[in-house]
């Protein structure tokens, strides 16, 4: 894999550090026009927005590639006084999801905003419902605040990619809370308006807000201690500036402010209400990048920084997580809102993703930053399907009667097929490794772990897995499977084409090469775990 | 020779005497006097680290003429302010109930 | 009855023919990659880039599979010029896990590589013929991929030697049969079967994801000689004996075996190309290929190998008779699957190191000769009568002659009548059990040869029932002639798209008419039930077994009197059936399956879903109290300052600065 | 106890004497008259100390103008109606507020400098003027726009309309107490 890296390194440019502003300028600039633009008096035309937007975020993907290859180290002096450096230093925990960032970001500004509709009625059965006229085909028109809409897009997407490449706790934590407000509006302002938003979107500032602060208080206090924000710093220090008692606080503050992001049972409540209001691309960016800062914040920050503090906490988040894995999955069953249902299976896929970081050994960690990326993907191919799905519907709820997806939009139907298979597991597609990466290093986990209760978790999750597969199947039964044809909705349009065909492919070549991503994150969970 | 504390001590009586000023007078242009024995607490301050410890340090008297006029210029927008308000309301009363709202109510019915 | 000697299988044995030296083509990967990326590129392609083709998807299809037959049979040339007949293959490079060892590779030895060819043959087979079955088909292409994909799969699974491996393809296995099953999306039936088949096999691949998993991390690797070896050193052990009996379970859930048994009836509203290749030679088999792999460990553990003893017998005995009392003949042929297929994991259960495996794998060979053929026979003889249930059947082999032999030929292989091929491979599980049972096998050996020894008369009871209703004289013989005159037409053209066929022929003789191809197939499959024998007797099979020919002529002899009395009993019967002397309540609830699946629904479904309730109002109510108690908490302290805070100036203003002088008076004192 | 220091105390004394008055005076002219003494008394100090330039600019801006502007201010706002002083219990927190403002106050300056004598060296009138016109001279000159801009804004802000609103037919209407006083003023 390193070959391929050098040869890589020979076909890019060598640009150094301006990589990074190829990267994220775009976004800065497209988000602080769109901001002024759309204050003006006569707003420009929507395809001016959604290009402007669309070409950012390309360009920053294609930054955001260069810097992945390149890897520049920015170390600049930012407040001296408290020992802040401007750092960006990506590697190869960050690498995956700077990657992930870019396409998913590429793919969020694509989609078109849908405006507020009426909701239609849907008759509860067939002989109720009048044949109705086909729903004229989902393309961009002019919905207000689509400048601003794209604004909060590119800041997210900014906030994300700063996070991720910070090398200083600091910039990542303003990287972190940079993703808030813009995230909020979407919600608030772009969400459904069937359903509650405002609600939504309280709950989403008031976890993510108690999340951060008690990270921020984590930061703290490990900065004092150190007498540096410098993340290579505490990484190399390993704790020893901390003693053990302050060690198990530090942890148990900052792995309860990146549980309420990741999210991690019984802190999870929040994720459904917010993904059943976002809008798709709110969702996507949500599902993909911003429960992603969760998990790479607990690797980041807590594994290598407080080991201590971390081993003696992990059985417990170990047990959490595989409850979360068995609790979601039992939630699909019955939940009756799809895109509730999905964001329910985005929390048992991070239940994996945190058994395995929790299970303390290589093959747990490689497995939980594989899931990581391979969840981002996932997710965000399922809700640009669902997210679709509801508007073409007017709702999500699966107790209507709907159309069978494979008789009118076979399109839709397949990448849905996918997505939940992908999502319950299946072997070629990107989720499987993750999930038995995780199930094996949590039947054997570091030995400073109880096995006995590892093995039980191991046992808990794998009935997870089938569960996986049990909400799949009622899926698939509800809106796959079945002879209506009525009333007809619209097949995917040529962004939702391309925007699935983009991540089905990502999920596929992950699924069947997953050597490709292990690789790159395998020389950094050496330096954490190894000694 | 001079003892700075005696000038200290005036500056201390003085804002207590502005502080209470401020809180108990209902008249609006009443507390403004108070502030302005405030002020003139700071101005005396000021005057007194210049001349007894700044080791000739212009910049504390300059200070203080600065505040001096800033002061000033302050009295006249607060003054404007209180017009205003007079001719909004009819009285200077800062002791009056600030609006007539129902209470409460209507602060985070959101759920 | 005079005492017969024993035969030694060795001395029935084909002779070494020394094979002619061919080049060796140095081209890139071995022919075990060849095959499995060729079809599963088939697969691929055959999903996103034919486009609207029908025409261009069966060519993918069809040609995916061809390539795995000729690299297969490659393989089988290119075994014999390797010394020790193994060959590793490695394949996308080892997982970077850290302390445990995953390399992914691949091993090909004699006994796989012949798997290996019947799998890529009866696929071929099976794309030549769904080509022809689901000509009128608009989703044809999705089909022929997903059969393309399943077939990857089972090779994968053959020739995997990393647990990783076999589970990748195991899984996929078993996503594939969904599809498939579901295939007719539209009949809630077909929906309801596909989610059946899914989830009963998924849940009990939880024993099997777990035992490869408690096998993986004790050994360290993944690598399936490895772990054998790794565990084989450490002896019997309570992990041990725990992975291999969560192993079986995950087994018997795939292969169909008591209490996973309902989903493969199920199974048959399922096109019938899709039963044929489920039955045949990929799903339902796959479990004897990976104990088999496993062997050696699971000759260790004498508790699993009761296990699955006991659930083979149950299962072999109990789904024989079942098929006998079944009202449609590819649920008649989809019980005898589930008791055949326990008959091979029942081998293992019997087997000791002496005789070694074989005998399951020869008869998984065998089995899956003459069951594809006798799929794709029914399903054609449906095509042209508009039905499988024993009513419409009746008669079908005299009104399509063309069906006769091929009928025939299948039921006599699979009651295990000389000389077809179910006949040799049936004597090698008999021989293989009685040696377990007289040498090291203990219980498990014992219940395993009494029950073959059941099973053998039931299959033939159930094999004479068919063939009876098939061969039924017509009551008048022009009939059938007059509604399809002539012996059956076909089509030459093979490729061609239906729409022309239509025009030249009229859509009903259209969809009757059979394709060359297809029809070749079927002929191709007939020759092997005879032919197959041969390849049982290869000289390359593993180690040796004694043939006991009392055993055999007794066990011959029980066929021949449970037949008659089929005969017998049919005699009365209009239809010449049998089963139509079974009580009508006992032959409903055999064709329900003893209502297995209305007890999956009270003892799982209903329960999970009950808690799954539980659950989410628990959820709602209790575990998001606290963010909702965060609002109303908020709220109400709210409320309580907007109560206590004046609502004049100048104590607020007081507040304000006694607040202030406080702060100042802390600065100070605490410097 | 030196000469100065008598002085001092004198001044100092009348100063405090008259801001006792002016805060606590029922009466709203005196307050404001008593102010004036208050101010003065400042600038005796400051003369005192030594810091000429510093009296006369107090005397000149704060006697001179502040004062008046305080005085107009009460004649415009005809404070007749309104009570003065609060109830007793907020002059009991006054109290406190302003004693305890006292106490950090004086015992933070004291505890800091001492009761030692020290010998008064302020800057001279030149040093200041350099100063002023000198290093900071921009500021200076700011402040005079400072200056301009409350001028400006007084006049503004006093000459405003009722609710800030420039369209007299969306004024709210005239609370009737206004009414009864520009009544009693015509």
């Amino acid at each position: 894999m390193s070959g391929v890296r050098a040869d890589l390194l020979a076909l890019v440019p060598d640009l150094g550090a301006w990589w990074y502003a190829l990267a994220l300028a775009p976004l800065l600039l497209a988000a602080a026009m769109l901001l002024v633009v759309g204050q003006w008096p006569t707003r420009p035309g929507h395809r001016v927005v959604h290009r402007t937007s669309l070409v950012a975020a390309t360009v920053s993907a294609i930054g955001v590639a260069g810097v992945a290859v390149d890897r520049p180290v920015v170390e600049m002096s930012w407040i001296p006084s408290l020992g802040v450096w401007f750092s960006l230093r990506p590697d190869g925990l960050s690498v995956p999801l700077l990657l992930l960032t870019a396409v998913v970001g590429v793919v969020a500004t694509a989609l078109h905003l849908h405006p507020d509709r009426e909701v239609r009625t849907v008759a509860v059965d067939l002989e109720d419902s009048d044949p109705t006229a086909p729903i004229p085909v989902v393309k961009g028109i002019d919905v207000p605040g689509l400048a601003t809409y794209h604004a909060c897009l590119q800041l997210v997407l900014l906030g994300a990619l700063l996070a991720f490449l910070a090398g200083d706790a600091l910039l990542f934590f303003v990287g972190f809370e940079l993703v808030l407000v813009p995230m909020w509006i979407l919600i608030s302002r772009y969400g459904d308006p069937t359903s509650d938003r405002d609600g939504a979107a309280v709950r989403f500032l008031l976890v993510t807000v108690v999340g951060s602060s008690l990270v921020l208080l984590g930061i703290l206090a490990v900065a004092t201690a150190t007498g540096s924000t410098d993340l290579q710093v505490w990484a190399a220090q390993g704790g020893s500036a901390l003693g053990r008692s302050s060690q198990l606080a530090v942890a148990a503050a900052l792995l309860v402010g990146f549980a309420l992001k990741v999210p991690v049972f019984p802190l999870h409540t929040w994720l459904p209400w917010v993904h059943a209001t976002a809008p798709t691309a709110g969702s996507v960016l949500l599902a993909a990048v911003l429960l992603k800062l969760g998990t790479y914040g607990m690797v980041r920050l807590v594994v290598p920084v407080v080991p201590e503090g971390f081993t003696a906490w992990a059985p417990l988040l170990a047990g959490l997580g595989v409850t979360g894995i068995v609790w979601a999955s039992l939630v699909c069953l019955v939940e009756r809102d799809l895109k509730r249902l999905i964001a329910w299976s985005s929390i048992a896929h991070l239940g994996f993703v945190v058994l395995g970081i929790a299970s303390g050994t290589q093959a747990g960690l490689q497995a939980a930053l594989f899931g990581n990326v391979a969840h981002g993907l996932i997710s965000a191919l399922l809700f640009v399907v669902v997210g679709g799905l509801k508007h073409r519907w007017g709702g999500a709820d699966l107790s209507h009667g709907h159309a069978a997806l494979r008789e009118v939009t076979p399109h839709l139907g397949l990448a849905l097929v996918v997505g939940m298979a992908a999502s319950s597991g299946l072997p070629g597609l990107a989720g499987f490794w993750g999930e038995i990466g995780s199930v094996l290093a949590a039947w054997s986990p570091s030995p400073d772990r109880p096995d006995g209760w590892f093995r039980g978790f191991a046992v808990v999750a794998a009935v997870g897995g089938a569960l996986a597969v049990a909400y799949t199947v009622r899926v698939l039964r509800e809106v796959w499977f079945g002879e209506r044809l009525e009333p007809r909705i619209p097949d995917a349009v040529l962004t939702e084409r391309t925007a699935l065909r983009l991540l089905g492919v990502l999920v596929l070549l992950l699924g069947l090469v997953p050597t490709l991503l292990l690789s790159i994150t395998a020389p950094f969970v050496e330096g954490v775990l190894v000694r | 020779m001079i003892r700075p504390a005696l000038p200290y001590l005036l500056v201390a009586l003085l804002a207590g005497l502005g502080a209470y000023g401020i809180l108990a007078r209902r008249h609006a242009v009443l507390v403004l006097i108070g502030v302005e024995l405030l002020l003139g607490a700071a101005g005396l301050l000021l005057v007194t680290v210049a001349q007894t410890g700044a080791g000739g340090d212009a910049g504390p008297a300059v200070l203080t003429l600065f505040v001096i006029t800033i002061a000033a210029a302050e009295v006249v927008v607060a003054l404007a302010v209180l017009l205003a308000l007079y001719r909004a309301r009819g009285h200077v009363d800062l002791h009056a109930e600030l609006d007539d709202r129902p209470r409460g109510g209507e602060v985070g019915d959101r759920a | 009855m005079p005492d017969l000697p024993d035969l030694d299988w060795s001395d029935l044995q084909l002779p070494d023919v020394p094979l002619p030296d061919l080049p060796m083509l140095d081209l890139w990967g071995g022919p075990a990659h060849w095959a499995i990326l060729a079809t599963l590129l088939a697969a691929l392609a055959g999903l996103g880039l034919t486009g609207r083709s029908n025409r261009l998807g069966a060519w993918v299809g069809v040609g995916g599979a061809l390539t795995a037959v000729v690299a297969t049979l490659w393989q089988l040339y290119t075994l014999t010029q390797i010394r020790g007949s193994e060959r590793e293959l490695g394949t996308i490079g080892g997982l970077a896990l850290g302390e445990l060892e995953a390399p992914l590779r691949l091993l090909v030895s004699w006994p796989t590589a012949l798997v290996a060819v019947t799998v890529a043959a009866v696929a071929l087979v099976v794309q030549g013929y769904a080509r022809w079955y689901l000509w009128y088909d608009p989703r044809y292409r999705p089909f022929a991929a997903t059969v393309s994909l399943f077939t990857a799969a089972m090779l994968l699974v053959v020739h995997s030697d990393d647990l990783l491996l076999t589970l990748v393809g195991w899984e996929v296995m078993g996503w594939c049969s969904y599809l498939l099953i579901g295939h007719q999306s539209t009949r809630s039936a077909a929906a309801r079967a596909a989610g059946k088949a899914l989830l009963v096999t998924r849940t009990a691949d939880i024993g099997f994801v777990l035992g490869i998993v408690a096998l993986a991390t004790g050994a360290g690797t993944t690598r399936t000689t490895e772990v054998v070896a790794h565990w084989s050193d450490v002896g019997a052990s309570p992990t041990l004996t725990t992975a291999l009996c969560l192993l079986v379970v995950g087994v018997a859930g795939k292969s169909a075996l008591f209490p996973f048994q309902d989903w493969l009836p199920d199974a048959m509203e399922g096109p019938t190309p899709a039963s044929a290749l489920i039955h045949a030679a990929t799903m339902v088999a796959a479990g004897t290929v990976v104990l088999a792999q496993l062997f050696d460990l699971l000759v260790l553990s004498g508790t699993a190998r009761t296990l699955l003893a006991v659930l083979a017998c149950v299962t072999m005995i109990g789904a024989a008779v079942l098929a006998f009392a079944q009202a449609d003949l590819k649920r008649l042929l989809a019980w005898s699957t589930v008791s055949q297929v326990a008959l091979m994991l029942a081998v293992l259960a019997a087997a000791t190191t002496v005789t070694g495996p074989d005998a399951a794998l020869q008869h998984l060979v065998a089995h899956a000769w003459f069951k594809a053929l006798l799929f794709l026979t029914t399903g054609w003889l449906g095509v042209l009568v508009g039905g499988t249930a024993m009513a419409v059947v009746t008669s079908g082999a005299r009104r399509y002659r063309v069906l006769r032999h091929r009928f025939g030929w299948g039921l006599l292989a699979l009651a295990g009548v000389p000389p077809f091929v179910g006949f040799f491979s049936k004597e090698l599980i008999l021989g293989t059990a009685e040696a377990g049972s007289a040498g090291a096998g203990g219980m498990a050996s014992v219940l395993v040869l009494a029950s073959v020894g059941a099973s053998a008369p039931l299959t033939a009871a159930y094999c004479m029932r068919a063939w009876l209703v098939l061969n039924r004289p017509t009551a008048i013989q022009g009939h059938a002639a007059a509604y399809h005159p002539g012996p059956v037409d076909r089509i030459d053209d093979f490729f061609d798209e239906p729409q022309i066929v239509q025009e030249a022929e009229g859509v009903e003789r259209a969809e009757a008419a059979i394709s060359s191809s297809a029809r070749m197939g079927t002929s191709f499959l007939m020759l092997m039930t005879v032919l197959g024998g041969l390849v049982l007797l290869l000289p390359v099979w593993g180690p040796q077994v004694h043939l006991d020919l009392q055993l055999t002529l007794a066990t011959l002899l029980l066929m021949a009197v449970s037949a008659l009395l089929v005969r017998l009993a049919a005699g009365g019967v209009r239809t010449r059936d049998a089963a139509a002397r079974i009580p009508a309540a006992a032959s409903l609830a055999a064709e329900r399956g003893l209502y297995a699946d209305t007890a999956y629904r009270a003892l799982v479904a209903t329960p999970v879903l009950a808690l799954a309730r539980a659950v989410a109002w628990f959820d709602d109510q209790v575990l998001d109290a606290w963010v909702r108690g965060a609002g109303v908490g908020a709220r109400l302290l709210g409320r309580v300052g907007d109560l206590t805070s004046p609502r004049r100036a100048t104590p607020a203003l007081a507040l304000v600065l006694a607040g202030v002088v406080v702060l100042a008076g802390i600065g100070v004192m605490v410097p | 106890m030196s000469g100065l220091d008598v002085l001092f105390c004198a001044v100092a004394l009348v100063t405090a004497g008259s801001a006792l008055l002016s805060v606590t005076s029922r009466q709203v002219l005196h307050a404001a008259l008593w102010l004036v003494v208050t101010l003065g008394g400042l600038a005796g100090c400051y003369l005192v100390l030594g810091a000429e330039l510093v009296a006369l600019v107090q005397l000149l801006v704060y006697v001179g103008a502040v004062v008046v502007l305080v005085l107009f201010a009460l004649m415009l706002t005809r404070s007749g109606g309104v009570p003065v002083v609060t109830t007793v219990p907020q002059r009991v927190a006054a109290g406190l507020v302003g004693a305890g403002t006292t106490v950090v106050l004086g015992g933070a300056l004291l505890s800091a400098f001492g009761w030692r004598s020290v010998p008064v060296d302020g800057a001279s009138n030149e040093q200041v003027a350099a100063t002023i016109f000198g290093t900071d001279v921009w500021p200076f000159e700011l402040l005079s726009v400072l200056l301009l801009i409350a001028l400006v804004a007084a006049v503004a802000v006093a000459r405003a309309p009722v609710g800030g609103q420039d369209d007299p037919s969306q004024r709210p209407d005239t609370p009737p107490e206004i009414e009864a006083v520009q009544g009693d003023a015509s």
